[in-house]
């Protein structure tokens, strides 16, 4: 298995969770409230009374098989919107 | 007398309260409040702006003057962010100038209360419907602002360098009106102001008893909620100004001078319309305060090309504490000296 | 008569502001109420219900209306369930049928504060030691739902058919006494309503001045508090019920037809014990409302084979907001047509 | 070394952890208001005014000779309210 | 007498939600009140604490007794830590002594907030210049804490074991003054405080139409906001006291003996100054309580090397308990003996 | 690329990115409230009143030659405040 890690805007979380069900992935997990540090400068929670947001840690774990079908649905809206991702190996538990 | 309006703001709960805020930042205190306290806030002065307005918007009835006013602030808020592009644009590239021009559009609602608060301390009269020009003031603004990006960056739409983008392919492609006008008239702050102006003029209405058990919350309560929230947004809007240094002299200037000139415009037509002296000065903060809530959130959206910390610092590291603290007193000044007293 | 009061209801603060959160879900605009901000104002009215009861309990004493009013709301909480179980255990299997009971059987804290907001515009007077029932059908209910869900398990847990579930071996065997307790009564929300009950009640017997200086925060804000808290539950009850339409028609229908049943049982209790119209509305919609808070959580725990959405969405996604917007004011009609006025 | 990844309701984590420690884990880390998809649904945080509860991310980092104590702990809460674990390689810093 | 002042403290809503968050934690209820919710009313209260005083030091002046007892306050805060650690040193490392003396030198302010109440429920006068000295006690309790911790440990840091450690050979020589004085001085909670108090003094002397305007935010609201505080308060002292246990019986003893003797020091010092009887019970339960909030955090930055647990559960668990529920009726019986009514 | 997880009091999080940004990395992520058992015992969210803080996740990935300068960073100050760190593998997405 594979093991996505995202870090992005909380509000681009929803189009990128759809689009990685669309692409095959059966489920995922989200973390909001994550600040932290990229290209696009530091991103704090200082913002969140209005509702620009800080970032969101999205994991998704998959079969390998789904990786490219899921990256090709997931990297245009990093390009867009900004953040990052990073693969790693993993096991079923 | 304008000294002596100067010091009063200063001296007053809510401006002391954003100072403390802003020495905390600048001297490096530990002091936070801890989201999502302030987004408590910010919904809480939304709603209770929102049904305040909307209660004294049903007393006064849709009159003349009202639509009148109302009219000349949503033509404010479509012509402040077409000047303010046309002079961002000699320094920045088009998405950003774009975002910018949209915040001065729009309004701060916080700055509006904090107006409202000074007139209560002075006792100069006001209407409740001024509420109703602040909510039109936003959605308007965040249009025109995604509107002027497209047509200006519309070359760069019709030839698209990066080809694999495949989101651009398939919804891309110039304007997405759905999501502008789903930004513009449904982000939630503008949305919960909005209704609560429209429950307010219902409860008003038609069960007027309402009105009476709200008033603990919406009324009595109020300023002692602002005074807190100004407390955070001395905190934020300090982390703003420090960050905004990097933006330079140009964008610095601008956010000075724009307010002041939007409030001359913004008295003009106070004078012009026969406006009272309370809603002379708070039309005249709608005209100088720009936007740190909706229009941000919207930009972020409907032009993710804009560099955020630009559009955000210099509203609200500038342009917010000049106005809370420097404007109100001299708008007041100005009214004080051009708008006969009535 | 009928009309007037259901518009009565509609164009209230709070119903509007539940209407403002449907909408905004409708809409899909971005308003949200982040948490724990909810959760703020659910501990909130708990215990402003919970200690104003208390007081008002002090002044009422233990009569013997309000000992029979009390004793009926727990017999209907022991009842709702085992007549609701069997009506849904024709189509849903033993778990998920017990756990929907439960909720039935239960209470709606907010739909009884509406209820009571309500009767406060119509200037109905109600006893407070009414709220003393509410707190006391939350846990029997909860009792024989999971009770209900184990008998009609039974054979099931007595041939396990998974081996290797080492937790169901050890302690996993019949009812859990000690869990199932603790849910149905040290619940946070139970818990803080009753212990709010309680400290109400010491407090006006004993030190009553203390009662005044809570005035301000259980009285006064309470009514802004829940408009806010509303507006909430509308976001939630709309999500809600968008899912519930995988459902089915049958739960929706149950979810409509059953607190008019239950409430109608009510008004025959109502009346044969000699209540005045307040009270009986009151104990009206206590039959009639299903809980989305204390019932759930425990089920969760206890009857982790049922399927919260199920659960959750009759009662939070239609029963709620059937009750707010229809049910209140229909059950005013039949009160005022069937209890004499005091 | 081991590093397990669990998503599960917050209500159960106290039960888990708990179980973990038993089976020999020196420590362990939990993040709350994790929201996500899975076989059981979405999971928001609309329901935390209620104590309902989101999901918890539970990060776990062992020695590689525990992970089958602590499979066999903790894979029968996660068969019985529901949840999902992963495994990777780590090691220490 | 004095039994009927404790009963009628434990009758006292704030001790009564103070009960029912202990029963809470230790009949493992899952009430729980989620962060950041706490930090809301402990905000809130700093707040509202720090500007009324302010408001109040503005109507009493800087005469004699007010510089007098505040400089006997500032004293005592540097006087317990030191008899405290010679105390504490017997069993604990310097690092731990020094860090639980730190916590006894400084102020529990929800302790006092609970002494005020008490005494407004007695109707038994106080002046609100002792916020003042409430406020000016944390900061050189943390100093010396500080400075003891060093001292005592001097030798340890002048050759360091842990060769490797860059951080130290680089920057942690000796005392960190600027790290120290940031924690002493602008720690958020006193920056806070000593903030609003300064507020409230200015408003009071230049704005006073704002002290009126922020009364029910400040006023009205905070016997309520302090009784939902205190509930979670009870809820968090119930865990750290059962962590306690493992600390042993000294600790114990310490936490209960040293209030008592603090507040009869603080009972001679507040008869030689001739204070009134309510100042005089504030004054001891200063003396007497020792900071959770402060001290502990800046301790964690200062002196890593101490166990937060120790510190923490005996200002917590057993201070802050003993001193709510027994030690205020037991002072206010000894200053109705030995202090003459005014 | 290397996976760094680093878990810490919240306090002392600035210093840490602070640290590991002049050590060479390019960004990195910081979840805080997080809850979790170590050698420094419990930690919960119940002090969080206080500024006393509970634990936060940091998350960052670098080039795999960057570890041993980020390791000698930050090793010092988890020794000094507490706190432990993983390294795993990843690679980009
Ligand atoms: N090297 C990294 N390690 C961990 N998180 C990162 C890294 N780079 C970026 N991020 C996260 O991704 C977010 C967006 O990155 P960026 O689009 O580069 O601004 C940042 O705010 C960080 O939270
Ligand atoms: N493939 C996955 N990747 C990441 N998180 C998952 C995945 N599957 C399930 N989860 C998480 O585990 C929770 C429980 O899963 P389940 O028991 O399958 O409903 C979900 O709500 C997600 O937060
Ligand atoms: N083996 C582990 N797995 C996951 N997290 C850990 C582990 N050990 C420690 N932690 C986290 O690191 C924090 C600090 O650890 P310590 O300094 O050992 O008290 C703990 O509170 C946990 O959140
Ligand atoms: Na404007
Ligand atoms: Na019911
Ligand atoms: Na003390």
């Amino acid at each position: 298995m594979k093991r996505i890690d995202l870090f992005l805007n909380e509000r681009e979380v929803e189009k990128v969770c759809k689009a990685m069900l669309m692409a095959g992935a059966s489920g995922y997990s989200v973390m909001r409230h994550v600040t932290g540090m990229g290209v696009g400068g530091e991103i704090s929670e200082a913002m969140d009374f209005s509702s620009f947001g800080a970032n969101a840690h999205v994991i998704v774990f998959i079969e390998a098989s789904l990786l490219e079908g899921i990256r090709e649905a997931v990297k245009p809206l990093l390009r867009r919107y900004g953040g990052v991702g990073f693969v790693s190996a993993a096991e079923a538990f | 007398m304008q000294t002596s309006l100067v010091l009063q703001n200063l001296l007053s709960a809510p401006v002391l309260f954003f100072f403390l805020g802003v020495l905390a930042a600048v001297l490096n205190s530990d002091l936070e409040i801890p989201s999502p306290l302030p987004k408590l806030f910010s919904l809480y002065l939304l709603l209770a702006i929102g049904f305040s307005g909307g209660v004294e918007l049903a007393h006064s009835g849709l009159g003349r003057l009202v639509l009148l006013t109302i009219g000349a602030a949503v033509l404010m808020s479509l012509l402040v962010p077409i000047t303010s592009f046309l002079v961002l644009r000699t320094r920045l590239d088009s998405y950003n100038a774009a975002a910018v021009a949209a915040s001065y559009g729009s309004i701060s609602a916080v700055t509006f209360i904090t107006a409202q608060s000074f007139l209560n301390v002075l006792k100069v009269p006001f209407d409740g419907y001024m509420v109703a020009a602040l909510a039109l003031m936003e959605s308007p603004a965040i249009v025109i602002g995604v509107v002027l990006a497209r047509l200006s960056a519309g070359v760069l739409d019709k030839n698209p360098d990066r080809g694999e983008d495949r989101l651009d392919n398939e919804e891309g492609r110039g304007l997405r009106w759905g999501e502008l006008l789903r930004e513009a008239f449904l982000n939630g702050s503008i949305f919960l102001l909005i209704g609560s102006l429209v429950i307010g003029y219902l409860v008003a209405a038609f069960s007027p008893a309402g009105v009476e058990k709200m008033e603990p919350f919406t009324e009595q309560l109020f300023y002692g909620a602002l005074c807190f929230f100004l407390l955070d947004m001395g905190l934020i809007a300090a982390q703003r100004l420090q960050e905004l240094r990097k933006a330079g002299a140009f964008l610095i200037g601008f956010a000075v001078l724009a307010p002041l000139l939007h409030a001359l415009v913004g008295l003009g037509i106070a004078r012009l319309l026969g406006m009272n002296q309370g809603d002379a000065l708070l039309f005249m903060v709608l005209c100088a305060s720009a936007s740190y809530i909706a229009v941000p959130a919207a930009m972020r959206m409907t032009v993710p090309q804009a560099n955020p910390s630009l559009y955000i610092s210099t509203s609200l590291g500038v342009t917010f504490p000049f106005n809370v603290v420097v404007g109100i007193p001299v708008y007041m000044a100005l009214v004080l000296r051009f708008i006969p007293a009535s």
